[in-house]
């Protein structure tokens, strides 16, 4: 599975910490950071990267592609990225939210932000994430409403 | 003194936690504008997050708050609202960022994810704190409504989503 | 197959919450021993947390699971039992890392701090960690083991309270 | 208000960085943190010498010591710390229950742990901590009977 990353400085060390642990697990990385981004860049870098990478978010498989922004507080980028049409971004800072946004939401990317989510349980909820499948089923109902919304 | 108003929106998961803030809301002095849902029957996330935001855009509510059983879906379809700022946190330090900085409108909790005292503090500190405005905020919160697509015949419009209502009642969507 | 038991416990603040997790518990297949309380009646979190934590040590129990609104309360009296090494946890992260390394055996959490499905995740996995022996490991568990004072009357003593429960009732305790 | 202050390694710059913010608020801070501690060994410096401070947590006045503990996982600190007669302590990782631990538990201390807390909200929950009165009241019934056991 690519997965898709960006971080702005405040998220760089957590993020070349979880490439280290995502490469050792066999994800193949994308790091989208660049100097000088702020989280809207960040978070719409990974945004449309993913979407490029997903047929806009409608490739939900195992494999499928997802992206993971982490910049100081996670809930900016995260207001940032679902802006964006076809996205579905979740801010997480707990893994069961981790996991029911990909399972319930298909959630095309999560954010996490350093500021209040410390640096095991920010692994912890990447890794919850992307090991989650997608349920599909009900939850699709939901998801076609969403992605209508421009 | 006319109250500052909050329009709340919340999915049949987590009915009985709404409740519980909209009392809190009320003892504390605000009005509240419920938009639903208002039971446990099944339903749809967009539905109460599109007219939730929109009360708030609309300057018929001062903030919004939704909830979900993670905020996840909820906050999304709320944030997709044009002028929505929209902050998911699980945190009081997030919800002071997100109204100082981004000048957000909308707090988003994940109603089984957070405890109803959390939640409750959460949303207090949301919509007592104040944005504060510089040029940097200032700049973040346009560079953030420039990502907002056209929506022609989405705000306002409570027959929006009828097609995948129509397709859900047909059983369209299922497990 | 014998089911495995856990042992929970609350105050009247998160009884609702103790009856989902309650109702999860034996959903998954554990046998549950509810200690109290069982409704929203006023009364004091020591008594459910000494309870909890005593079938575990005693062995009836495998593990213990105890809430109050911020879990601080009876997760300190539980801790106050005997061989009973509680964690108090918001995140699923902290409760492994208490069942491997510290062989944790009660788990405490915030009724009204967290959320139910959270606080489902937070059991689950809580009681389904094994715990990693190694010498370090061991090493810390004797060290905090060695900071329990002598216990005269207090093991299983249902009357250890009394004297408090007289006075609150005779209204010596009041706001 | 004196603060009383333990780290191990895991925990030394958060801590550091709390001391900074808690001196330009005027705390006195009294660091018992030293070269070689386990979390053991710091949980029982802060909570003894707290207690010493407090006449075993029996003032819970305003100006009343108070404890906090960082390390790695917060929860084992906890774990160490309530064996202690008269200790009453609460892990926190969020700014609710650091406020309604004093308020309500009267918390002698409390620990904070970085792999789960965010350096931001970690100094959150240390000031809603400290800023908290103690309510007294139906509450000392409670205190009394923890109290009770050794």
């Amino acid at each position: 599975m690519k997965v898709v990353i960006g971080a702005d400085k405040d998220g760089a060390q957590a993020k070349d910490d979880l490439i280290k642990v995502l490469n050792s697990e066999g994800y193949e990385i994308l790091d989208l950071s660049k100097e000088g981004q702020d989280f809207v860049d960040v978070a719409v870098a990974v945004a449309k990267e993913t979407l490029k990478e997903t047929d806009n978010g409608k490739d939900k498989s195992e494999e499928a592609a997802r992206g993971i922004v982490i910049d100081k507080w996670g809930t900016d980028a995260f207001m940032a990225a679902n802006k964006l049409k076809y996205v579905i971004c979740a801010n997480v800072s707990d893994e069961h939210s981790a996991r029911m946004t990909r399972r319930h939401n298909g959630a095309l990317m999560i954010t996490l932000g350093t500021a209040v989510v410390g640096p095991e349980l920010l692994i912890s909820c990447a890794q919850a994430y992307l090991e989650a499948p997608f349920d599909a089923g009900r939850h699709m109902v939901r998801i076609d409403m969403v992605n209508k919304m421009a | 003194m006319e109250k500052t108003v909050i329009s709340i929106g919340n999915d049949h998961i987590v009915t009985d936690i709404k409740e519980r803030i909209t009392e809190h809301l009320k003892e504390e002095g605000y009005e509240v504008i419920d938009n639903g849902t208002y039971d446990k029957l099944r339903t749809h996330y967009p539905i109460y997050g599109k007219k939730t935001a929109e009360k708030v855009v609309s300057g018929e509510a001062k903030f919004g708050v939704v909830l979900c059983g993670t905020g996840v879906g909820i906050s999304s379809s709320a944030d997709k609202v044009p002028g929505a700022r929209v902050a998911l946190v699980r945190d009081v330090s997030e919800a002071v960022y997100a109204r100082k900085v981004l000048n957000a409108n909308v707090v988003a909790v994940g109603g089984h994810i957070t405890g109803v005292d959390l939640i409750a503090a959460i949303v207090d500190k949301f919509i007592t704190t104040e944005y504060e405005k510089t040029p940097e905020h200032d700049a973040w919160i346009s560079k953030i409504d420039a990502l907002e697509g056209p929506k022609p015949e989405q705000t306002g419009n409570d027959h929006f989503f009828d097609e995948f209502e129509k397709k859900w009642e047909e059983g369209y969507y299922h497990d």
